[in-house]
């Protein structure tokens, strides 16, 4: 039986009040009741105050560049697809120094979930602006105000991603339901969670979040209409939905890999004799 | 009786200069010669110009030379440009049909190419099949074993029947209508099976025997044929290649599936590693082995894109802010590829660090014949991994500080133990760190790795004498045109060796000064501006060479070239040519 | 009388350890001391421990030296960590109500920090200002000049007010209950104004008066200040900085400015640095003037994000693939940056390539004083680009061939003139070219530019008698730890001299030679593990230096230090210490 | 006097037949009828059969890195926006290399005129998938097929791109004039162009985009309502629009920048003296 204990890691150095120690409770939460064992998850992220979550759980854990979790994610998972492979990255992280990744993973639709720790900041950095930095958000790498924010979950719509949510690190119950969702969901599943950075975003506050964020679901509203997500995803400001956003089936790329059909390629042997037949093709 | 016999095949891009030209070397290659040919083209899909060039030899041959004793010119330019480089009695074959108002001279041998295609394949298209054919019945080969090629490369239905008709029309046209001096025959000479293939076939097929399992990579020329060679295997040698968005991911993703313990690799050239450097340091700090294939061309940035150069040499060895261990090998040839690469594995999996394997478009795209590789030969070694059979101990630490610098790895998911690392400064248990001590022991704990390393890497090829007046120096694909100067010069009563690095770093200091002791002069050879091997020799040992050969047109050594180059530089030859 | 004397604050990060020890730099500098201030703290925002050494001294100083006079210790891991660095008579300044049950010693001085805040300030989040007053207090200072500077850091209103009622409070304190033997009294010394400031302020003032216009960056420690200095003084000096979304942009962003006609830089850490590797090599061939800075930290890969190390040297000399000319410029102190800045602006253009200047952590964000920079002495010269004014010919050729291998360089939209660049290889007009012969001369052309630009570069800097027994060999940001240590040596009779490199490259070999050539023991002394400077001086020189200290745990060397290793080491030094 | 012979450059290595020369013949059409000189313009291209187009026409031309273009561009367009700044892609060079770069300067609304050579193709490399080929296509680099296609028109849309577009190589009048649109359009301003590679795809060929496209402007289609514009994007396969998808006014990046109140950069001085105010703040 898997328990909250298996899942405590080193000494966080998040400042007290963080929203990454939400988004940590949640996950946790998540894999115990998804019965998910430490050494069965693979936790890959990449560099900013989100990417040092790993460290403060327990997991196999792979603590890429900035930018980058999600192309070792991807190597690792088509590696070894009996792995929960779990990316992690900031708001910077993700969209900004990964935004093509971001991209690219959607499109290919890789079996991974995607947390991005969404503060609207370049937090580890002490508080630039973001690429979700609201409009006019005021830093001192943009004087004159930040520019129109991405929109990922409209970006992961038209990408195809086939899992787009978002959370709130103020709500770890929904949120780890979210992550349960995006973990059990074959292909690349997006969450994007409101986090607010209690030291260098005065905007998007706790405060601020709560007062805007509303849960899908008890809307009754159904993530699998692709125009009806993209109207969601353009709600922001007063109200900001929460929940899934955007469902839908789809193949994943290690599926379609006959080279999988014969197991995790971590467990096939080397066998050079077979490399035999290739010669007469050069006679 | 000797042979040693050049083809060229020149034409606009899209007329099928290549596939005559690969086809040409294939014909030899079966009838037991060796060869070697190479590809001169431009960065372009239509027009231009483009050339081939096959040397046919019943000796060792492993470059190109001039001068050129067929040309087939596919166009008026091809003519224009290379009937300078014939040999005395050298023979073009064009179509005087089509190509009107050459000046005349001895060397011009017109065969209708294009009314032979139509009249006996149905189709002015196969106009280069035809000269194919003419240009091995001028030679006097066996026409047959065309025909057994052209089925293969065709197949044996209507467009493979058309081919062989065609090059038959071409043969018999030359045989009957040739009416000139040229009176070199050749004929099949043995029945040695030697395969046919280039630097990057070798280095596909090397990979896929050390039991590569994962590729990514993003298109480049001349990498891009080994990324197509793993996806066209995928599926019979249960390997994975992705193509990815950029070369940022695509080291990326094969530094992720190392991590999760299969053998990976990526190629790319120049442009394409400036991107991966950030992952190259990523391996090195969390003691990932990937396998990185760097195919030289000319730069800087875009440059020459199908062309050759070896201006990479000192990037890929400081490639990456601050100091960790990595492996950097230049195979000398297509031979040399094939085993390089096995090596690389094994030495990435020993070691756990990135291996670069620094090739060029020379050698990645120039065919030559080699004998079979004995596959049996090939070894894995995957160092201490533990294999899937094997629990790692559950108080596991991923970066235990050893002796040998080496830490046992596992893999994640492989039993309860965790793999844990970080591109952060970090522990033995791979959490981030910021402690000095554990920091310096973490550096050291890396580098120490390089001792092991060092005594893996073979020293240096030593080709000629032991003992010379004048030693050459190369690294990489200038192997076979080096090794032939010193044939040359031998035979010439010349005192002179060829020093050559492949298995380039770690630097084996001793042996480089030891061999370089020995000369009176010594000479570097490479395909670089600012001798960048010479200055790696120098930091490494404190020896100054006597002189460099540098060339940097994009284009590749040849024997002659060398020794022209090494004349007007007034080099120490030891005899007079 | 003579001063030397040691600062240290410590506390977790969000405790205010930068302020209160900018503070008390500040309150020294005002007073005619020279100052160095390094900060010490770790990838975190709030937590941790962090420190921050001010070092006020009546001479020269632009290094840390140990031990520590006044601790203020904010909280209890603060004493335990640096207790033992405090000099004989040190004294510890920490909160005895809040942090209990700490092993006496004589050094313990316990001032009720939180509780004289609140009643004199009403808040407890003032003890660190408290703090700054008593240490004040303790050297017996002038009380007023805290109070001016706490108004101009935090306003003349209610905030301003409050801390300097804090500050008056435990400066007074100070004065009346410190009971021990601390005898030092520092008095303030001239009205000599000097300026105090970091590295990356001097970059950043520089730059705006060397004219850059245009800067695109992404925040990377310890280079963001830099970006974020010229994007606060943007409206002001008409200038733009622009965030961009990753440093492959940034770069290509700056050299897209560049072209346009504008002075255009960049800023990164080596991660970032590793990213515009390509960029790099595309102002090589284009030939567009930038100016990038890369400030070193310990790597590979994210390493130790918020400390020093000296591990870029080889890679910046080597990125990118092929050959070009390049500068790389590495300040030695905070007014060598600023210097070094105007220059590297001004080489960019003159020679039209890339420049780097290459610092690090330490010198990025550690303050030092010095004498106000001259801007009269500014220089600007933008080579051979032709003003707004001038008409450059319409058969303009942007990489006409010259002597030089400078080419007049015209903008786009100046006039008819159209300014052609590829980062294909090209002819003179800037158009794609396959030629061998234009390749070769386009290379030639560029490296000839390093031969005037070599001359354009300022010997390395000596210092200590010409001649000496024993020569130390440094770069970068070692300078002041480094000339510290000579006169250390000197002092007790060593003969010991140094030679520091900050204008790297290209490198004046013969100057090193010759230098190096008069020394019986010469020692390089670098922040990197595997003396990357004497690689160079060896590739460039044939010289090997007789011994190397290294080091490579994210601190910065301090002199007592470099000495200690240099006696461990067994390293010749002249004299008994 | 602007002429079509001002924009005669050198000649051309791509294949006869190739959709590119459309492309070209739009462009310099519409630089002529917008009476822009050569020297008033400025070409950045990225590399690929696309990037080359700038060497057969007239402009000043900093032809760039692969998937490079757009960065350099916008460096020359905030140093002198006088020009008018045209940048140049093939489908690879902007989505496959170039996608962070695409996404971040539409968001940013730079003010420069985007063509995207769009031929769902890896040409110059010869032959492999690219980002937009269609789902299934196989390749040498992907012998399964290839990914779900990204669609650049909704990334566009949802991106913040204020004028979108999509052209056809094959119709040069048409496409023509959406480029004078784009030119004229002030903000970031982006045309995927459909162009036949007649060498590499035998799929979507000129007989197979001519079958399927249509024009929108012809079918009372607004090209200013963003959802209307999200719908019409996710049409592609029978029919395919072609014309103005989407358009809006945003304030440009450029004309934020107080900077550039006074000139452009590169006219005005430099004068060192003026940083002498800036030593007292250190003092
Ligand atoms: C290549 C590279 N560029 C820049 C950095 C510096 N850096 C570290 S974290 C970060 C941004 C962090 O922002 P985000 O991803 O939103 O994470 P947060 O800290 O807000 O959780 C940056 C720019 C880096 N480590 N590597
Ligand atoms: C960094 C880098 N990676 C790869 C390449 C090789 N390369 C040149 S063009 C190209 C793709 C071309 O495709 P596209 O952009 O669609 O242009 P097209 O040729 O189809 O017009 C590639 C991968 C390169 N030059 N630089
Ligand atoms: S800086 Fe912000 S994101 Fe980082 S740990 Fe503190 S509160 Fe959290
Ligand atoms: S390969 Fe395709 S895109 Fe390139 S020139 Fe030929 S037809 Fe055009
Ligand atoms: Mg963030
Ligand atoms: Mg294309």
């Amino acid at each position: 039986m898997v328990a909250i204990s298996d899942y405590v890691g080193i000494k966080s150095a998040w400042c007290p009040g963080c929203g990454n120690f939400g988004i940590l409770k949640a996950l946790n939460k998540a894999l115990v009741e998804l019965e998910l064992e430490p050494h069965q998850i693979l936790l890959v992220s990449g560099i900013g105050q989100a990417g040092k979550l790993p460290h403060y759980t327990r997991g196999n854990i792979f603590n890429s560049l900035h930018g980058r979790p999600v192309p070792p994610a991807i190597g690792a998972k088509i590696a070894n697809p009996e792995l929960a492979v779990i990316a992690i990255s900031g708001d910077g992280d993700a969209y900004g120094e990964g935004g093509n990744h971001f991209l690219h993973a959607m499109r290919r639709n890789h079996h991974i979930t995607y947390l991005v720790h969404d503060n609207q900041v370049y937090a580890l950095t002490k508080g630039q602006a973001s690429p979700t930095s609201d409009s006019g958000y005021v830093t001192k790498t943009t004087p004159y105000g930040a520019a129109m924010p991405i929109n990922p979950i409209a970006l992961a719509i038209v990408s195809g991603a086939s899992f787009v949510a978002r959370g709130f690190a103020g709500d770890t119950g929904h949120l780890a339901g979210l992550i349960k969702m995006g973990i059990n969901h074959k292909g690349f599943a997006l969450i994007d969670i409101l986090q607010p950075c209690v030291t260098f975003n005065h905007q998007n506050t706790y405060r601020w979040y709560q007062e805007r964020v509303y849960k899908l679901e008890e809307n009754g509203y159904h993530a699998d209409d692709k125009m009806a997500a993209l109207e969601k995803a353009q709600e922001w400001g007063e109200k900001i939905p929460i929940g899934v956003i955007y469902q839908t089936k789809l193949p994943t790329y290690e599926e379609q890999l006959p080279a999988l059909s014969k197991g995790a390629l971590v467990y096939q042997k080397i066998e050079p004799g077979r490399a035999e037949s290739l010669l007469a093709e050069f006679l | 009786m000797s042979i040693d016999f050049n083809f060229m095949v020149g034409g606009e891009a899209g007329q099928g200069v290549q596939s005559v030209g690969f086809l040409l070397a294939k014909v030899f290659s079966r009838g037991g010669y060796n060869v070697f040919a190479d590809q001169d083209y431009e960065s372009r899909i239509r027009g231009g110009h483009n050339f081939f060039r096959v040397r046919v030899k019943n000796g060792r041959v492993s470059a190109i030379a001039e001068p050129v004793n067929i040309l087939i010119a596919l166009n008026r330019e091809s003519i224009d440009l290379h009937r300078a480089e014939l040999a005395d009695k050298g023979v073009i074959i064009f179509d005087g049909e089509q190509v009107k108002d050459v000046p005349a001279d001895g060397h011009l041998f017109s065969v209708p190419l294009e009314k032979l295609a139509q009249e006996h394949a149905g189709s002015k298209l196969m106009a280069n099949t035809v000269a194919l054919g003419a240009a091995v019945g001028l030679v006097d080969y066996d026409a047959d074993s065309i025909s057994g090629i052209l089925n293969e490369h065709f197949g044996t239905g209507d467009v493979g029947d058309k081919n062989v008709r065609a090059a038959r029309a071409g043969y018999e046209y030359a045989r009957a209508e040739f009416k000139g001096e040229f009176a070199i025959t050749i004929k099949p000479a043995s029945n040695i099976k030697r395969i046919l293939l280039t630097g990057n076939d070798a280095i596909g097929l090397a990979a896929i025997a050390a039991g590569c399992k994962f590729m990514a990579a993003y298109p480049m020329t001349p990498a891009t044929s080994i990324m197509e060679y793993m996806a066209a295997k995928s599926t019979e040698f249960d390997l994975v290649m992705v193509h990815a968005e950029d070369e940022i991911s695509a080291v990326n993703m094969a530094i992720g599936a190392a991590y999760a313990g299969v053998r990976a690799m990526t190629a790319t050239s120049g442009s394409g590693f400036c991107l991966m450097v950030e992952g190259l340091g990523l391996a090195g700090i969390t003691e990932t082995p990937i396998v990185l294939v760097d195919g030289q061309r000319p730069g800087p940035a875009v440059g020459l894109p199908t062309r050759v150069e070896q201006g990479d040499l000192q990037f890929v060895l400081h490639a990456h802010h601050g100091d960790f261990p990595r492996a950097v090998l230049a195979p000398a040839d297509v031979e040399d590829a094939f085993w390089t690469t096995v090596k690389a594995f094994n030495i990435a999996d020993k070691y756990q660090l990135p291996v670069i394997i620094l090739t060029d478009h020379h050698l990645a795209t120039s065919y030559a014949t080699v004998d079979p590789f004995d596959i049996s030969r090939v070894t894995i070694d995957r160092g201490l991994l533990y294999s899937p059979q094997e629990t790692p101990p559950s108080e596991y630490k991923r970066h235990k500080i050893t002796k040998s610098g080496i830490s046992p790895r596992a893999f994640p998911g492989q039993s309860e133990a965790l793999v844990v690392t970080d591109c952060d400064e970090h522990d033995e248990d791979g959490h981030m760190t910021e402690d000095g001590h554990v920091r310096t022991a973490q550096v050291q704990k890396r580098l120490r790795k390089l001792f092991g390393l060092k005594h893996e890497l073979a020293t240096p090829l030593l080709y000629g004498p032991k003992r010379a007046e004048t030693t050459l120096v190369g690294w990489g694909s200038t192997y076979g045109a080096l090794c032939e100067v010193v044939d040359i010069l031998h035979r010439k009563g010349g005192s002179v060796n060829l020093l050559h690095l492949n298995e380039l770093w770690p630097f084996n200091a001793e042996a480089v000064t030891d061999a370089l002791g020995r000369a009176s002069n010594t000479y570097v050879i490479e395909g670089n501006a600012t001798a960048q091997l010479a200055s790696l020799i120098r930091a490494e040992t404190g020896k100054e060479v006597s002189g460099k050969i540098l060339r940097y047109d994009g284009r590749p050594f040849t024997p002659a070239y060398i020794i022209q180059e090494m004349r007007k530089e007034g080099c120490e030859l030891g005899c007079h040519i």
